[in-house]
């Protein structure tokens, strides 16, 4: 065969949707179905699936459609939608392209879901305290079906995480009729162990039927027993079981389950090193505070230049010291001057002057006394003198020295003859002297008498 | 063992002692001890996490013994 | 060990004696003995702080990663 | 020891001795006896003083460790 | 001692002997008995403040390190 | 000592001896006794006086060394 | 010694002699009487003056010493 004959899948894809736009029934379709696979995508084109018990089609509505519809479009929702049929070339898929929506109806699973889920709620199952996880958990159960992508999705992330916590699978049947069933004994089967920190209780997505277990009454009464702090994910994030809401903790994914269970290993390694170092560094801090502290306190000068202490003081004293001194020599000198001062008055009125005056005075008087005693003695003199020269020219013998004499006897003179006897002693005085002489004869002078 | 601190209550004390060294407010001695306290704690948590050995998945039979779980061991290779 | 007056304690009382000796108005012979009771208690606080110092390094070289982890820190700076 | 006058005491009269001195209406032999206990009070305190030296830089030396300490800080400074 | 005139008391004596020989009016017996009187106590008073000068330059000598310190400060003058 | 004449008194009492002897109206044997007691007067007061000066003299030549301290002194300034 | 006459009495009367014998009209033997008696009296004055000067030279050279003294003194001038 030449290489002309073969298509290109793109020729062929084109072609193949060329059939679908051209086709006069799939340009307008009017369908009625359950809504499969819907999570609702905010602000977006929404993508999902239409089907029936048998049969099941792609669904894609436009974003400006969607904000057309007026309720809220849910997960095995019946609705009547309008719409075109027409091929997507990049997948190959055909779909309908819904242009309307409207609910046909609610489905009998949904209204058993409702009627369960407000039960509980009465109840308080929903609102009742929430076990905590452990942060460390050493051991962890899941419970999920033994081949599905939940136990490798929980096993990769934990592997990734935490490798160091040991993962039990409890294989269990997670769609049918028997399932609930199953699973409520592998919860009782993990407590019974009673070596498991946490629960993982897990389920792939699926429609509201293939979820259904997860639904069921026995399951949620079982999940709120469990002394184990359960995460349930069950189904996609927009599949809310009764088990998710029963759990401790729901998931939306497999994945996101192993991340709640179980902490990133080394970051909780690198948290105690930073714990550690915080220790260290508030400790080191402490210390250096307390260090400044004291080197500040060490470093006043009263340790530094203790000398300081007493210097004022040995300042003070000698300046006592210098004024005591200076003081004492003042009172010193003050009083010497005084005494000195007086000492040379004492001695300008020592009387020497008097003294030497009243000496020559005494000397004149002396000499006075002197004179006056000579002078004296010399007046008297000279009246002795004088009287003893008069006396000795008046004497009698100056007379007697012309010749006369006289006679005496006995001392008396002898005036007349008639005193005479003969033989009679008498003197003869003459000037020059006395004569011895004896009377020998006595003639009287008669005339005379 | 059911006396001995779990890693939670450890951690959970060398995380007070942090905040409380870091407070500040408690004399020498006492955070020296608190600090050795911590240090000592900090070690052991450490080696814990580091020297605890890697797992292999399980998987719990229908007799209720826990077998090595082909699937992970796959996953390894 | 109670009865023992703290590291702030003791830096309390140290700080006061040098307070006081620095205000400069008490006797002689009290400074005197002021000053000698200052340095015992800075001898004393050293002291204790050189342990808390030793303890502190001791400690951190008994694990060496961080301590390279520190000087990476100072080398930041 | 509590009779004994403190070091302040005796400034103290040493000081009032100068005034007594400066203000000179004592009588000379009162005022000699004045500057000789002056004299013995002054050198009574600068004994003491010369104590406290000694003392102080004794206690220094005993702290020799501390400076060594200082210095190695403002080394690393 | 108590009983034994001051240096005050002598020098006062001394000056009333001085003013009156100064006056004049006495005695030359009287003012030599009162100058003599005089002499003896400037004798005395002398020998007084010499004992006083030697008390001092004792007193100061016996602490030397004063006497080189005012030398010192003179110097500085 | 009060009933002996003072100088005064012998001084004038000479003064009258002399001059009653000058006058020279009195009897010898009264002049001869008023003349010796005149000399013995005169002898006596001189005695004195040379005493006295001898003594005052003495005194200032005692106050030689003081005027000597003093120019030392003097000196000094 | 009082009754005996004195110097100038016996002078008088030694005078009065003379005066008497110079009129002249006394008897031989009373003029002889008084010349005796005269010569009697001048005889004693004279031994009172001579006796006087000697007791007047006496006193005057117990004062010879002075004198000598004075001399010295004058030349001392």
């Amino acid at each position: 065969m030449s290489i002309e004959k073969y298509l290109t899948v793109s020729a062929l894809t084109k072609y193949l949707k060329r059939k679908f736009d051209a086709d006069p029934y799939l340009g307008r379709v009017y369908l009625t179905g359950e809504i499969s696979n819907f999570r609702v995508r905010p602000n977006a084109h929404q993508y999902f699936s239409l089907k029936d018990e048998r049969a099941k089609i792609s669904a894609i509505m436009f974003r400006s459609s969607f904000e057309k519809i007026k309720f809220k479009p849910e997960e095995g929702m019946k609705v009547l939608v309008v719409g075109r049929i027409s091929l997507y070339e990049a997948t190959g898929n055909y779909q309908i392209y819904v242009e309307k929506m409207e609910p046909d109806g609610v489905g009998a699973l949904y209204q058993a879901y409702e009627q369960l889920k407000k039960k509980l709620a009465a109840e308080g199952l929903f609102s009742a305290p929430k076990r905590e996880l452990p942060i460390f958990p050493k051991k962890i159960a899941v419970i999920t079906s033994r081949s599905g992508a939940v136990i490798k999705d929980i096993m990769t992330t934990v592997r990734r995480r935490y490798p160091i916590v040991q993962l039990v699978l409890f294989p269990a049947l997670v769609q049918g009729e028997s399932a609930a069933a199953d699973i409520v004994e592998k919860i009782h089967c993990v407590e019974r162990s009673n070596s498991f920190d946490t629960l993982i209780i897990g389920r792939g997505g699926g429609s509201i039927e293939d979820l259904w277990p997860f639904n069921e009454e026995i399951v949620a009464r079982a999940i709120y027993d469990c002394k184990i702090p359960v995460i349930s994910s069950v189904g996609h994030e927009t599949d809310t079981t009764i088990a998710d809401l029963v759990a401790d903790v729901r998931a939306a994914t497999p994945t996101a389950a192993a991340e709640l269970a179980v902490p990133v290993l080394g970051d909780e390694i690198l948290k105690i090193n930073q714990l550690k170092m915080r220790l260290y560094q508030a400790f080191k801090a402490e210390l250096k505070i307390k260090t400044q502290q004291l080197v500040k306190l060490q470093g006043s000068y009263v340790f530094q230049q203790p000398e300081r202490l007493y210097e004022g003081y040995l300042q003070k004293l000698d300046y006592f010291d210098k004024r005591a001194r200076q003081a004492m020599q003042a009172i010193y000198t003050e009083n010497e001057l005084k005494l000195q001062h007086m000492l040379s008055r004492l001695r300008e009125v020592a009387p020497i002057e008097s003294v030497r005056l009243n000496k020559k005075n005494i000397e004149y008087l002396q000499q006075r006394i002197r004179n006056a005693g000579l002078t004296y003695l010399e007046r008297k003199e000279q009246r002795v003198q004088a009287a003893m020269v008069s006396l000795d020219m008046l004497s009698p013998l100056k007379i007697m020295s012309r010749g006369y004499s006289y006679v005496s006897q006995d001392k008396h003179v002898i005036k007349s003859v008639k005193r005479l006897k003969t033989t009679q002693q008498i003197e003869i005085h003459f000037a020059d002297g006395t004569a011895a002489a004896e009377i020998k004869k006595i003639k009287e002078d008669q005339s005379n008498d | 063992m059911t006396d001995k601190p779990t890693f939670e209550e450890n951690l959970t004390e060398l995380e007070e002692i942090v905040q409380n060294l870091e407070k500040g407010d408690i004399p020498l001695e006492k955070s020296l001890e608190k600090f050795q306290r911590g240090m000592e704690l900090s070690k052991e948590l450490q080696f814990k996490l580091e020297n605890a050995e890697k797992t292999l998945t399980r998987v719990m039979d229908q007799n209720g013994n826990e077998e090595k779980f082909e699937r992970d061991e796959d996953n390894e290779k």
